[in-house]
């Protein structure tokens, strides 16, 4: 049989470089069968080859440029649609959706306060592709390489429309939960993102079943909401919406011929589209006081967030520890039925003392991040207070750059879009 | 029209069915067994316990009878060696010898000497014991040296005649060497020049014995009628030869009793004193048991507990006064059992 | 043959026939697999309580073959049922797969069929309609709502996040407190560790049977060799109890039990195999406990030095790793400056050590090997020409150290055997006993680097008798208290002054109280013996005294092996 | 009016140009953070057998319904016993491979004479949930040759191992993806 020989000879080599240096000589050695019996060899399925994540990163970039010249040059829904199915079929089911740019955003933050973590490059570049993309070409990950997004998309069956204060006010989850994921994956905790990701267990078809649970609940919410995920609570996309805001290359429709016709507004699902306005001109008065509410909230989110972040302490593993230690070795020794990580604690015999300070280093961690978090949540929640109050002149339909996730279902039902399209100018060059 | 209808309602019927066609398949593959209802409780950290099954409880394994101890620790020798192997007490001075590759140490008593060279070089550990005349019989992992005045050594790597692979023991009497072999499976018996005589087992179909020896664990003794007793550590066995090296009898059995050797291959190391009593020690549950010349249970020496969890052998020798040695080769001491009241 | 219209409509039926079935079917299977994902086994087999009991039910009819086979058909079964289960997981989510799909491009085809120009919807008007102003001020109440909701979730988290951890610290710095510990027997052989009383009136004479000068006494629930320790009213006991290590607290007024914790190790002593104090060991509590005035500090033979207060909490507990000593440990902690040491000669290679930790926190501040095996004395601090030395001795030899960084100073090597008396100092010399069926009294002058044995011993001299107590010097007078023998030694010269010859033995350590030496025996007796070697008494006490008294404020406190006696004129 | 409209246009891309500008910047600070920190050679994770205490938690925390981790057999290192603990339960009525003989839950050890006096012991990978229970006899009574390892066909290499949060015995580390797996070689007993 060549495979068994094959596998020997590659078991034997891999034997030998490993164990030899160390270990070769005083091998205890199998008995002799006299039967022809062949010591079977361990079995080791090599990990995925090296080649193959940069091979991943590769794709990744002509994805994104595919979309975005899906999107804003040949502007075909069709094409971007086609692209969504690709990416989610190869980053999603495929790849199963690790490691993704949503999840690398912990990496790069516990990467950044402990050495020792460990940050494969791909990550990095994972993480920052996208995010330059989004500065030149808005956000084209999101419309064709993101195969959380792609699965969203193609859900979408029978959209109800949510109001825009809703939209508005529910997009900010996006960035609390950004705060927390930071904060969490700063202190070692938990890898939130990661945790409580809706679509993985979808893409690997299995999981825990809160997560299997979690995910049935945003397939279900993205039948009839347009992309639901990504618009109120990924993290990842908070990071992108500023970025896209100030792109170099954005979605128009058809800034030269529009002919407010308010199709484009109700074919896009993710409430992007801004209608023409003709605001007054506020008073200076009005915005002092907007102004004041803006710092007097950050001073309020700063010093509420303080202790919510002692209280987000508790959810840490070694919190969790102490606590245990600390209601054994104050309770009754026979009693109390410790877990397994508090006895093997124990057995290293650290002062329980040490633990505490430990702990105590973690929770003032914790609430110096939560500071942070508090301020950053107002700051946010301010700055859509600012853009609320703020109108700005439009006389046609303009995709707000920050929102869209360049799908392209705009182009399909404009009337005049539609109309070059027929005549056969497909395409059409943009201003 | 009438396509129309047809369309309409078989389409309907079509994927229902089909729909009951796999859900009966997956009714059907299912086979109600016992289905006990996870009762997923927290620990203290907020993870949830551990299914009692996956539990493997070693303690119960452990319990023995106190009434059924014999021995008490009397003290406790430090050895100073890095690698101590060999473990053996001259009866006739009650000098106790530990040996490793690096060198070996001589206590009068309880009272540690100095760490000495060996005499001769040993290539990895093996075994060390006193022979008939009071020689020296050191072996390596390969080699065997029998010292006195002189030094003969012989043996090297492989598995021929004269042959060694792991040499786990070696013991004199007033007219052969035995070697055990635990790398060839084998009791190999020499004159006292070095002279290759015969062997036992090894796949020895005539004898109609063999040694099972899963790990390099094979010992050896001599009782006070100059019969070999090899311990057969596979079949939890220890077993009798005449001084010529024929099978008589045998005796142990497995089973989680303390009476009973457990693991996979036990005892490990074994002695008989000079009432020819055995005394045997086990790797897995470490401790060391005693039993009379036909294998009646008499005692722990040693209760589990005792030894560092790391060793997996504990090298043994009584001197003139029953006293029992052990070696203790993770924490490098000898600790000296004797009886109580001695 | 159909127009284009009709074709497009059929299909466009069709496809959504297709849909809505697929749908259902899609979701009765989610809806199963839910169920059935629900209902107990999540991917591991479990023990029945239907297996377990025909396994008890075997293991007790070990040769009924139909219950074995029973058994083996239920095992089969419920294996069987484990994988059929899980694969019915696997089968049921590929139909669910399929058919979710399905209805996916079906919606989807339908959708193809149904050619519609996109029209602008009726009613979504509605919304904006209310005016330009009207839809900004939309945008503004929803986010200052969502700002006040957000902020109402951070404040209610707040309130929960301003509890503390059970374990943190009060928030107010606790100063160093200068306490006075001149006047307290805080430690093994009172404050300095000498065993030495200057001052203060105590009684030469008592009676336990009359009652005479016996203040109060109590019985002891807890068994060790360990002395009792004092600091103003309060007066410490360490001990094992039912194999519970305890400290206890009792009130030196009048002897009532303040506190009694058991000390939360997390071992069971069942696991820690120990020399009892009956087959001659020193058991599990044989180290005496040292105060500072705020903790106390009980070290104990499973290798745990706890830390408690004066409630009676336990605040630190510091584990050294398990020991290889034949007696169990029995060298006390030491008090220096903010640290605790502790001198570890547990046997064994590497395991025996010098230690010093922070009384606060447990924290070890330095670590030294020491070259030496096991011994069970308790180290001295001395100061020798403004430098201090930690004394030890140990196996072979006397090693000095310096108590603040655990360097080694000096060493002499001068003993043999089992070492368990402790330095002693006084006249400049370092007094240092060996135990054998001969002991040797050496004397030390301190100072020097390296091996000094040759040049630092100023005397040594041998006594056929054995000691194992510490003795006791006022720099003039040395007393030992040997196996059937108290000598009175000149330190200078190490010569005999006087010797008195008793039918008894010692393991308790003399003191030197105003030049009256008190001397507990293993007989239960109390022998009280002059400046000049005269045996002044001997109190009866009711068993064998293995600790040394302290001496408080005109109270002696003895401990005698059932007892706990305070001693003094009311 | 055409011409304010172009200049303020221009003025509003010049500030857009600013931010990107600023935005960039940030990102390669960012990014040249992260850069720094990376650990070049990559890695996968893998249980250290050394370490490992077979609390059993393999089983039940990984993100995957049936644990990406196995029990496998290192045979170089087996005794082929006739009394294997990794496969009999301590007590076992007698050597068979009857279900109350057996140790393993899912009866994923198979159990094939080889020749007098010896076993050999399979791991059916496709029962074995990795619980760690035959590990655990194994590295109790007989030379350690079962041992627990994560598959790397199965693993998904999550950038945070669940099993490794709640491994109790700190077993799991990262070991360079060309060398994925951590043999107990030459540690025999």
């Amino acid at each position: 049989m060549k495979v068994n020989y094959k596998r020997v000879l590659i078991g034997a080599i891999f034997l030998y470089l490993v164990a030899s240096p160390v270990f070769g000589e005083y091998k205890f050695p199998p008995p002799e069968f006299d039967t022809n019996y062949l010591v079977p060899v361990m079995r080791t399925v090599p990990a995925r080859a090296d080649w193959l994540v940069y091979l991943d990163i590769f794709i990744l970039i002509e994805v994104i440029l595919l979309s975005a010249w899906a999107s804003l040059k040949r502007r075909s829904r069709n094409i971007v649609m086609l692209i969504s199915m690709f990416s989610l079929l190869y980053f999603g089911f495929y790849k199963e959706g690790c490691i993704c740019p949503i999840g690398a955003v912990q990496d790069i933050v516990l990467s950044l306060t402990n050495p020792n973590y460990y940050l494969p490059f791909t990550a990095v570049l994972i993480f920052i592709i996208p995010l330059v993309a989004s500065l030149f070409i808005g956000r084209a990950y999101c419309g064709g390489a993101c195969p959380h997004g792609a699965l969203q998309d193609l859900l979408l069956l029978k959209e109800i429309k949510i109001p825009r204060w809703l939209d508005r006010s529910l997009s900010m989850l996006a960035y609390i939960y950004l705060g927390l994921a930071v904060l969490f994956a700063l202190t070692d905790s938990v890898f939130l993102i990661c945790k409580y990701d809706p679509f993985v267990p979808i893409f690997r078809l299995t999981g825990p079943f809160y997560m299997l649970l979690n995910g049935g609940f945003f397939v279900l919410l993205s039948l009839f909401i347009g992309r639901p995920y990504c618009r109120f609570l990924c993290p990842y996309g908070a990071l992108l919406k500023p970025l896209a805001l100030v792109s170099r290359e954005k979605v128009t429709i058809t800034p030269d011929k529009c002919i407010v016709c308010k199709l484009c507004e109700d074919s896009c699902p993710f409430g992007a589209i801004n209608k023409p306005d003709k605001p007054e001109r506020r008073k200076a008065k009005n915005r002092l006081v907007v102004l004041g509410l803006f710092i007097s909230g950050l001073i309020a989110g700063g010093v509420l967030g303080n202790y919510t972040g002692a209280l987000l302490a508790t959810y840490n593993r070694d919190v969790k520890l102490a606590v245990e230690i600390y209601a054994y070795s104050e309770g009754e020794p026979e009693k109390i039925i410790l877990s397994d990580y508090a006895k093997e604690y124990i057995r290293t015999g650290e002062s329980s003392l040490l633990l505490y300070e430990k702990v105590a280093g973690v929770k003032n961690k914790f609430k110096t991040g939560g500071i942070y978090l508090g301020v950053w949540i107002m700051f946010v929640m301010g700055l859509q207070f600012l853009y609320a109050a703020r109108k700005p002149k439009r006389d046609i339909y303009e995709p707000d750059s920050a929102r869209c996730m360049s799908c392209a279902r705009c182009f399909r039902d404009c009337p005049i879009e539609r109309q070059e399209k027929s005549t056969g100018d497909g395409s059409r060059k943009q201003e | 029209m009438d396509r129309k209808i047809i369309f309409k309602n078989g389409i309907w019927i079509l994927l229902v069915a089909a729909g009951l066609v796999g859900g009966y398949f997956m009714a059907s593959s299912y086979i109600p067994g016992n289905t006990a209802v996870n009762e997923v409780k927290s620990d203290g950290a907020g993870n949830p316990a551990l299914p009692e099954n996956f539990k493997y409880d070693m303690a119960k394994l452990k319990q023995y009878d106190p009434r059924q101890l014999l021995y008490g620790e009397e003290t406790k020798i430090k050895t100073g060696l890095k690698e101590p192997f060999g473990l053996t007490v001259n009866k006739k001075d009650g000098r106790v010898l530990v040996v490793s590759t690096e060198g070996m140490l001589v206590c009068d008593g309880a009272i540690a000497g100095k760490v000495a060279a060996l005499p001769v070089r040993l290539e990895g550990p093996g075994s060390v014991s006193f022979g008939f005349a009071g020689e020296l019989l050191l072996a390596g992992r390969d080699r065997v040296n029998i010292v006195s005045g002189t030094i003969i050594g012989f043996g090297k790597k492989g598995k021929g005649v004269g042959e060694f692979k792991y040499i786990t023991s070696v013991k004199a009497n007033a007219k052969y060497i035995f070697t055990a072999d635990a790398g060839n499976r084998r009791v190999c018996k020499f004159d006292l020049k070095g002279k290759y005589l015969g062997q036992i087992g090894r796949k020895d179909k005539a004898a109609g014995k063999n040694f099972v020896i899963p790990s390099p664990h094979m010992d050896m003794d001599f009782d006070s009628k100059g019969n070999l007793w090899v311990a057969n550590a596979g079949l939890l066995q220890l077993e009798k030869y005449s001084p010529e090296g024929v099978f008589v009898s045998s005796w142990g059995k497995h089973g989680i009793n303390i009476d009973e050797f457990i693991g996979c291959c036990n005892p490990v190391n074994f002695v008989i004193d000079g009432g020819d009593n055995f005394i045997t020690a086990e790797k897995g549950v470490l401790r060391i048991k005693k039993y009379d010349k036909t294998g009646k249970f008499l005692g722990v020496v040693a209760p589990p507990g005792t030894f560092n969890e790391k060793n997996t052998s504990i090298p043994l020798a009584v001197d003139s006064k029953n006293r029992v040695y052990a070696l203790d080769t993770i924490e490098k001491t000898v600790r000296v059992f004797s009886e109580k009241g001695y | 043959m159909m127009d284009q219209e009709n074709r497009n409509n059929i299909l466009r039926l069709f496809f959504k026939q297709v849909a809505v079935a697929a749908a259902i079917v899609a979701i009765l299977a989610a809806l199963t697999l839910t169920v059935y994902y629900l209902s107990g086994q999540q991917g591991n087999i479990q023990d029945s309580p239907v297996l377990t009991a025909l396994k008890a039910k075997l293991e007790k009819y070990p040769d009924n073959e139909k219950l074995l086979f029973e058994f083996r058909d239920q095992d089969l079964k419920e294996r069987t049922a484990f994988f059929r289960k899980s694969s019915f997981l696997d089968y049921g989510k590929n139909i669910f797969i399929v058919f979710f799909l399905l209805a996916l491009a079906a919606f989807r085809l339908k959708g193809v069929f149904t050619e519609r120009l996109p029209e602008v919807k009726k009613g979504s008007e509605t919304v904006y309609k209310t005016g330009e102003l009207a839809g900004a001020n939309i945008y503004m109440v929803s986010s200052g709502l969502t700002a006040v909701i957000i902020l109402g979730l951070l404040g209610t988290f707040a309130i929960w996040g301003f509890q503390k951890l059970p374990f943190e610290p009060a928030e107010t710095e606790i100063k160093e407190k200068v306490i006075d510990l001149s006047s307290a027997w805080n430690g093994f052989r009172g404050p300095a560790g000498t065993g030495l009383v200057k001052d203060g009136n105590y009684v030469k004479e008592w009676d336990i049977k009359t009652g005479k000068n016996i203040i109060w006494q109590i019985a002891l629930p807890v068994k060790s060799y360990s002395s009792p320790v004092v600091y103003k009213d309060n007066l410490f006991l360490t001990g094992s109890e039912a194999k519970v290590l305890k400290v206890s607290c009792y009130d030196a007024k009048n002897g009532s039990l303040k506190w009694s914790s058991s000390v939360m190790v997390p071992v069971k002593l069942d696991d820690v195999e120990i020399m009892s104090e009956d087959a001659g060991g020193a058991g599990y509590a044989a180290p005496t406990t040292v105060t500072d005035g705020e903790l106390v500090f009980a070290f104990f033979a499973t290798d745990h030095l706890v830390c408690f207060d004066y409630a009676g909490k336990q605040r630190w507990v510091k584990y050294f790793g398990k020991s290889e000593n034949t007696y169990g440990l029995s060298s006390s902690p030491l008090l220096w400056k903010k640290n605790i040491i502790l001198q570890l000669d547990r046997g064994g290679e590497g395991l025996s050590k010098l230690v010093s930790l922070d009384r606060k926190t447990g924290q070890i501040t330095w670590e030294t090997k020491r070259p030496v095996g096991a011994s069970w004395g308790t180290p001295a601090i001395i100061e020798y020409k403004g430098k201090n030395e930690l004394i030890t001795t140990g196996e072979e030899q006397v090693i000095s150290y310096d108590p603040d960084t655990g360097k080694e100073l000096w060493r002499v090597k001068c003993l043999t055997g089992e070492i368990s008396t402790s330095p002693v100092y006084g006249d400049g010399k370092i007094i240092a006993i060996d135990v054998g069926s001969v002991s040797t009294v050496s004397a030390i002058i301190p100072g020097g680097a390296g091996d000094v044995t040759k040049t630092n011993i100023v005397w040594s001299m041998q006594e056929e008798n054995q000691a194992i107590n510490t003795p006791v010097t006022d720099g003039k007078l040395l007393v030992v208290a040997m196996n059937s023998l108290v000598v009175g030694q000149d330190i200078k010269t190490g010569k005999v002054l006087w010797k008195i010859s008793l039918e008894d033995d010692f393991w308790a350590s003399p003191s030197l109280v105003n030049g009256t030496i008190y001397v507990p025996s293993q007989k239960g007796k109390v022998y009280i013996v002059s400046y000049e070697g005269k045996l002044l008494g001997t109190m009866d006490m009711d068993s064998k005294c293995s600790a040394s008294p302290a001496f408080v404020d005109g109270k002696i406190f003895i401990r005698s092996e059932k007892n706990l006696f305070c001693i003094g004129t009311r | 009016m055409e011409e304010n409209k172009t200049k303020k246009v221009s003025r509003m891309e010049f500030l857009k140009n600013l931010g990107r500008g600023a935005l960039l910047l940030f990102l390669g600070i960012t990014g040249g953070a992260a850069l720094a920190r990376v650990k070049k050679k990559p890695a996968v994770w893998q249980i250290d057998p050394a370490k490992c205490i077979q609390c059993g938690r393999c089983a039940t925390e990984c993100v995957l319904r049936v644990s990406a981790v196995k029990c496998v057999h290192n045979f170089s290192l087996c005794g082929y016993c006739n009394l294997c603990f990794g496969f009999f339960q301590a007590g076992q009525r007698e050597l068979t491979s009857g279900g109350e003989n057996q140790l393993c839950p899912t009866g994923a050890i198979k159990r094939k004479f080889v020749e007098y006096p010896y076993y050999e012991y399979t791991i059916i990978e496709k029962l074995c949930v990795g619980c760690g229970k035959c590990v655990k006899g194994c590295t109790a009574f007989g030379n350690g040759s079962l041992q627990l390892q994560v598959m790397h066909d199965r693993c998904k290499n999550c950038n945070e191992c669940l099993i490794a949060k709640a491994c109790a015995g700190k077993a799991f580390v990262r070991i360079p993806a060309e060398k994925a797996y951590i043999t107990k070689e030459g540690r025999e007993s």
